[in-house]
C-alpha cells in the first residue's frame, strides 16, 4: 500500500468527519419528521474519536461497535444508502433490516456490529484479536466503547485475558461526559486509565476533537499491536451534542446549555480541524465547502432512496435464526 | 374511580411502601433525577433522597449482588433493571445467589427483594431490547414472578412484591407504562398466586399474561360477534400458579389457549397447557393450545416485528378452529 | 466393538475435529495441563499445545464473549464451562451475543461455536454445582442444545456440533463420565433434529433425556416384568427437536410421560408434553405426562438429594398408572 | 467491651488457629476413609489470614466466605458440633444439611455464608455494607475471597460502587498462589493492589502467615471503615497446604513438593506464632500443648457427634424453597 501524501489522508479525514455529521444530521431529521421507527443515539460532537482510529486501520482490521454506532460505521467505510436503510428497517439495509441503528454491522469493511448491550462488545472485541493472531491474519481489532461502559465487569475480564495473551486488540474508551443522564464523575471512582494499567496494558489519555492527534496516536499503537506488542487502552477525552439518543431534548436536569455550547462554539472537532487546514494552507476554504456540499448531497439522496425503499417480505421473519451449514460437512470425511 | 397510567400505579406502590418502611430502597440506573428513561419514577427522589434511590454505575451484575448482600442483612431492595434483556447479566446473582440461599441456608437467611424489569415487543427497539424472558426466572425455584396486566395490577402486585420475604421478579410491560386503568386512592394489595377471571365464558378458556390479557379480551370480542362465549383468565403471578382457577375454568369450557409474549419454544405456555392437559385430560374437548411469540430474536424492521407477537385476530381464529373441533384432526 | 468412557469419547471427538480443521480451539478454566477437574481433555494440550488449548483465568462472562468474537472472524472456538451452573454466568454472551448475531446481521455474520458443560445431580455438590439448566438455552432461539445419552451419542453429537454453523450447548451428564459404551474406531456423526429409538413397545412412550435415557430404560424393564411393554426414545437434541418421531411413537402407544432432569416447572417436559398433546390428541388413552427434577434448589444431604430426581421405580409407577388408566379418573 | 490483655487476644489468636487446623484435619481424615459426602476444600496454611481478620470484628460485623470456607467459619465463631453436622448432611448442621460445605453460613456470628460461585459472595459483602450503613449499625463487611476471584468481572462492579459510596467493606484477597491447579501469575495480569487503587481504594500487601501483621492491619482499616473512610482492599500472601481439594492427591504437575514443603516448615502460622509467643515469654510450651490437645479433642468429639447424628427428614426436602410471610403483612395496613 503506498502511503497517501498527509493533505490526501488529512483531506479524507476531513470528509469522514463531515460525513458522519451529515449522517446524524439526516437521522436526527427522521426521528423528528417521525420517518424512523424507535430511537437512535447520536454521534455527532465525536467524529475525530471514530475517524482519527479508523483511518490507522486497514478495511480488514476489526471493529466493535456501540449504541452510539453510525459514527464508527460511517468511519469504517460504510455507505450511507445501506446505512439508511438499515435505520428505517429496510430489506437493502447492512442486515435487511432485521438489526437497525443499534444493531448495524458491515462485515464487509471489518465492522463486526453495534451492540445495545453497554460493554456487550468487549469480549467480542477481544476474542476478534485471539482470532487474527490465531490465523496469522496480522489483523488488529479496536474495542470501542464508551466511559459509561467501563462500570460493567467484562471489561476487566477481557483487559486481564489481553494482557496475560499479549493480544492485538485496542480498547478505545470514548469518555463523552456522560453515561445516559448521569456525569462520569457519578459512576467511575479512580482513574479510568489507572484501571488499564493496573492490568500491565499501556495506557493513553488523548483530546479526542483533535483528530490529528487521535490518528498520530492511533497509528503507532496499532502498528505496536500488529507487531504483538498490545494490547493497548486509549481514553479519548470528547463530547457528545444531542441528548442520550434523539428523544432526549430536555437535559437542563443534567447539563447546562453553556456547557454543550461551549463543547460545541471551541472545541468542535471538524470547524477547528477545518480551519487547521485552511490556516496551514492546505486548503482553500472553498475546497472545504464543497466537501460538504457533496457530501450534506450525498445523505439526502441517500435517505430519499431509503426511505422509497421495500421492506422486507414477510417471509423474510423466520429466516436466518439458524446459519445453514453444507450438509456434506456435516457427513464422515466432511 | 379515578384513572391513573400503570407508570403512574407503579410510582405509587413503591412511594407507600417506602413510606411504610424505612428498609425498602431503590437501586438501579438512572433512578434518581432522570426517574428511569421510562419516568416511572419521577419525584421519588425529590421525597426520598439519593439514600433510598440510588443511581448506580451500569453494572447490573454488581447491583444485583449488593441488593442480595442487602436483603439478606434487613433491607428490602427494589432493583431497577432497565430492560428485561439485561437479566441474562444478572442471572448468576439472581439465581445461584437470591434464589438459593433461603434454602441452602436451611431457611436461616431469606432475602426479600423486588426485581423490577419490563419485557414487551413491538417498540421498535431490536433483538437487545425487546424480549420478554420471565420464562428464564419461572424455571429457578425461589423465584416468584408476577406479571401485571394493567395498572391497577401494577400497584397491587408491587405492593405484595416488596412485602413479600422472597426474591420477587416482576415484569412490567414498556408497551403499557401509559395505559390507564381505575386504580383507587385506599390501599389495597393483591395476593400471589389469585388468578383474576376477567371475563365469564363457557366455550373456550383463554389464559393470558402481562398485555396478552388485553390481546385475550380483545379475541374474546371478536369470538362473541361469532357467536363463541370465551372465559379470559389472567393469571398474575405465574410463580405461584393459580392451577386451581385455572383448572376449574378448563373443565368447565373443555378448551383452552395459553397466550404470552415470550418466544413459545420451551417457555411458559408449554408448562401450563402440559399441566392442563393433564390434570383436565378427561374434560377437554380439544388439545390446550398454545400462542407464544414466534422462535426468532426480535427483529427491528417494524414490517417484521408485529408478526412475532400474538394478536387478538390471530388468537380469535385459533380459537374458532378449536371450538369448531379442528385441530382434532390434525392431531 | 471396543468400550469406551463418555469422558474419553469426548475426548477422541474433539481430538478428530481438532487434526480435521485448525480453525478448532479449546477454551476454558484449566483445559490444559489439568485436562478440565473432570479430566476429560487429558492428554490434548500434549498434541495441540496450549495455543489451541487454552486455559482462562475464571472469568466465564469474558472468555465466553471472547469465544464469540473469534467465532464471528473465522475460529471454530470450543468454549469449556467447568459446571453448568455457571450457565448464569455466561447467559449475556450466549444469548444476547452469540445466538442473535446471524439473525441481527441480517444473515451476513454467524457464530459457530460449541459450549460444552455438563448437568446432573447426587454428586453431593449442592445447589451451585448440580443444576441441569438446558431449559434456558432451549428457549433461546439461535441456540441448538444437544443432550447426549451415552458414550456413543456424545462422541457422534459432539462432532456435529464442532462443525455446525451455529452456536450448539451441550450438556453432558457428569455422573456419566466414567460410563462405558460400545463407540466405533471408524468415523462418525450424529445428526442434529434425529431422535433415536433406544427400544420399541407398544403400550406407552418414555421420552428421556440425557441420564434420563437409562432411567427410561430401567423403567422399561421393570414395566416389562409387569407386562407393559414400553417404548424408549432418546430425542438427542432438543433444538432441534426431532417432533415426527415421537409423535409416531406417541400415535401407536397412545400414553407418552417425558423424562428429564431439570426442574419439572416451566422446564423442557412441558413444552415436549405440550406439542404431543397438541398434535396427538385424537390418539392419547391418557394424558402425556411428565417427571422432571423437583422444583427445589438441589439440596446437599445425600438423604434429600436422592429424593429430588426421577427414579426407575417411580417412572415405572406412573407409567403403570397411566396404563392403568388412573390418571383419567384424576384428571 | 472492656479490651483484654494483649496476652489474652493473643492466645484466642493461637487458640482459633489450632480449632481450624485440627478442623481440617478431622475433615480430611473424613474424606479419606470415605465418611464424606462429595468433596471439600482445606483452609490449612491459611489460618492467619482468618483469624488475624475476623478476631479484629464484633460478632455483629459481617463476613463472606468462599468454597475453602471452613476457616472463616471457624475464625468467625461457629461450634465444630453444627459444623460437622452441616458437612455430613446431618439434620443439625447450620443449614439443616441443606448447604453442605460449600454454603455452610452461621448468620448468628455474621457469616452470611460460603459461596461456591468463585467471585460470587463480592456483591453480597458490598451490599451488607450498605445495607450496615442505611441501617446505621456501625457494622463492618470483610469480603474474603482468592486470589483465582481476582479474574471475576464483579469484582470490578462491586468496587467501584463501594469506592463512590465509601462503604465500610473490606476486600480481603487471600493470595495462596493457586487457583485450582494454575499459577496465579498464569491467570492474573499487572498488580492486583494497582486494581484495587485504580478504583481509588486505599489497597495493602501484608503477610498472610503472620496472624500478628494481619490482626493489626485489619484493626486499622477496620476501624477506619467503621468511620467512613472505607472501602479497603488488603492482598494477602498465604498458602495452601493440601490440594485444591480433598481429592486432588498429585499435584506434582503443577506445583513441587519442595515448595509444599518449604511453606510448611519455614512459614507455618500456628508453629511461628506460637515459637514467638513461647520466646516472648507470654506463655509456656506445655499451656500451648494444652491447649493442642484440648481442641483436637473437641474436634474429635465433634466428629462423632456428627457421625451418629440423625440426617434430616425426608419431608424436609421441599421445606425453605420459600420463606414464610406473615399473612396479616400481606393485608392492608398490614
Ligand atoms: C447492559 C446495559 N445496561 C444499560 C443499558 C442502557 N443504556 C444504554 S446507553 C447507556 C449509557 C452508556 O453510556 P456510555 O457507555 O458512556 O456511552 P454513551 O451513551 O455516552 O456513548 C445506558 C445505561 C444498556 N443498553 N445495556
Ligand atoms: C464461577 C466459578 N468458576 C469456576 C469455579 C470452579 N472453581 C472452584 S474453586 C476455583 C479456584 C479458585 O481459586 P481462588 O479464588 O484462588 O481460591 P482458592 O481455591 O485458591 O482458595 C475454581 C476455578 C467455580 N466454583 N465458580
Ligand atoms: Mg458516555
Ligand atoms: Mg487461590
Amino acid at each position: 500500500m503506498t502511503q497517501p501524501s498527509n493533505t490526501e489522508s488529512y483531506l479524507r479525514m476531513y470528509t469522514q468527519m463531515v460525513r458522519i455529521r451529515a449522517f446524524e444530521d439526516q437521522a436526527n431529521q427522521l426521528y423528528l419528521s417521525a420517518k424512523m421507527p424507535g430511537l437512535t443515539h447520536m454521534y455527532s460532537g465525536q467524529e475525530a474519536v471514530a475517524v482519527g482510529i479508523c483511518e490507522a486501520l486497514t478495511s480488514d482490521d476489526k471493529i466493535t461497535s456501540t449504541h452510539r454506532g453510525h459514527g464508527h460505521c460511517v468511519a469504517k467505510g460504510a455507505e450511507f444508502k445501506q446505512m439508511f436503510c438499515e435505520l428505517l428497517g429496510k430489506e437493502e439495509g447492512y442486515c435487511r433490516g432485521k438489526g437497525g441503528s443499534m444493531h448495524i454491522a458491515d462485515q464487509s469493511n471489518g465492522n463486526l456490529g453495534a451492540n445495545a448491550i453497554v460493554g456487550g462488545s468487549m469480549g467480542i472485541a477481544t476474542g476478534a484479536a485471539m482470532s487474527a493472531r490465531a490465523r496469522g491474519s496480522g489483523e488488529v481489532a479496536v474495542c470501542f466503547f464508551g466511559d459509561g461502559a467501563t462500570a460493567q465487569g467484562l471489561m476487566y475480564e477481557v483487559m486481564n485475558m489481553a494482557a496475560l495473551w499479549k493480544l492485538p486488540v485496542i480498547y478505545a474508551c470514548e469518555n463523552n461526559g456522560y453515561s445516559e443522564y448521569t456525569r462520569t464523575d457519578e459512576i467511575a471512582a479512580g482513574s479510568i486509565v489507572a484501571r488499564a494499567e493496573a492490568f500491565g496494558i499501556e495506557a493513553h489519555q488523548v483530546d479526542g476533537q483533535d483528530v490529528l492527534a487521535v490518528n498520530e496516536l492511533s497509528q503507532k499503537l496499532i502498528a505496536r499491536a500488529r507487531k504483538g506488542e498490545g494490547p493497548f487502552f486509549i481514553e479519548l477525552m470528547t463530547y457528545r451534542y444531542h441528548g442520550h439518543h434523539v428523544g432526549d431534548i430536555n437535559r437542563e436536569y443534567y447539563r447546562t446549555k453553556d456547557e454543550e455550547s461551549d463543547w460545541k462554539s471551541n472545541r468542535d472537532p471538524i470547524t477547528n480541524f477545518g480551519r487547521w487546514l485552511t490556516e496551514q494552507g492546505l486548503v482553500a476554504p472553498e475546497d472545504l465547502a464543497a466537501i460538504d456540499a457533496d457530501v450534506y448531497k450525498d445523505a439526502e439522496d441517500a435517505v430519499a432512496y431509503a426511505l422509497a425503499a421495500a421492506y422486507p417480505d414477510g417471509s423474510e421473519v423466520d429466516m436466518h435464526v439458524y446459519a445453514p451449514t453444507d450438509p456434506a460437512t456435516l457427513r464422515v470425511g466432511g | 374511580m379515578r384513572e391513573i397510567t400503570l407508570s403512574k400505579a407503579v410510582n405509587e406502590a413503591i412511594a407507600e411502601e417506602m413510606r411504610r418502611d424505612p428498609t425498602v430502597f431503590v437501586i438501579g440506573e438512572d433512578v434518581a433525577e432522570a426517574g428511569t428513561p421510562f419516568k416511572v419514577l419521577s419525584g421519588l427522589v425529590e421525597e426520598f433522597g439519593t439514600d433510598r434511590i440510588v443511581d448506580t454505575p451500569i453494572a447490573e451484575p454488581g447491583f444485583m449482588g449488593i441488593a442480595v448482600g442487602a436483603a439478606m442483612t434487613g433491607m428490602r431492595p427494589i432493583v431497577d433493571l432497565m430492560f428485561g434483556d439485561f437479566l441474562f447479566l444478572v442471572m448468576d446473582q439472581l439465581c445461584n445467589q437470591a434464589a438459593k440461599t433461603h434454602y441452602m441456608s436451611g431457611g436461616k437467611l431469606s432475602v426479600p427483594l423486588v426485581l423490577r424489569t419490563n419485557m414487551g415487543a413491538t417498540r421498535r427497539s431490536a433483538a437487545q431490547h425487546s424480549q420478554s424472558l420471565h420464562a428464564l426466572v419461572a424455571h429457578i425455584p425461589g423465584l416468584m414472578v408476577a406479571m401485571p396486566s394493567s395498572a391497577y395490577e401494577a400497584k397491587g402486585l408491587m405492593k405484595t412484591a416488596i412485602r413479600e420475604n422472597n426474591p420477587v421478579v416482576i415484569f412490567e410491560d414498556k408497551l403499557m407504562y401509559q395505559d390507564k386503568a381505575p386504580v383507587p386512592e385506599e390501599e389495597y394489595l393483591i395476593p400471589f398466586g389469585q388468578a383474576n377471571v376477567k371475563r365469564e365464558g363457557t366455550d373456550i378458556t383463554l389464559i393470558g399474561t402481562s398485555s396478552m390479557v388485553q390481546v385475550a379480551e380483545k379475541a374474546a370480542e371478536i369470538l362473541a360477534g361469532q357467536g363463541i362465549s370465551a372465559e379470559v383468565i389472567d393469571p398474575r403471578t405465574i410463580v405461584p400458579l393459580d392451577e386451581a382457577t385455572l383448572l376449574a375454568s378448563v373443565k368447565k369450557t373443555s378448551r383452552a389457549i395459553v397466550i404470552d409474549e415470550g418466544h413459545q419454544g420451551y417457555g411458559i405456555t408449554g408448562e401450563i397447557a402440559a399441566r392442563l392437559n393433564e390434570k383436565a385430560f378427561y374434560h377437554l374437548d380439544a388439545p390446550v393450545c398454545r400462542m407464544g411469540a414466534m422462535d426468532v430474536p426480535v427483529p427491528f424492521s417494524p414490517a417484521l416485528e408485529d408478526l412475532t407477537v400474538p394478536t387478538p385476530e390471530r388468537v380469535a381464529a385459533l380459537a374458532a378452529r378449536l371450538v369448531a373441533g379442528e385441530m382434532l384432526h390434525d392431531a
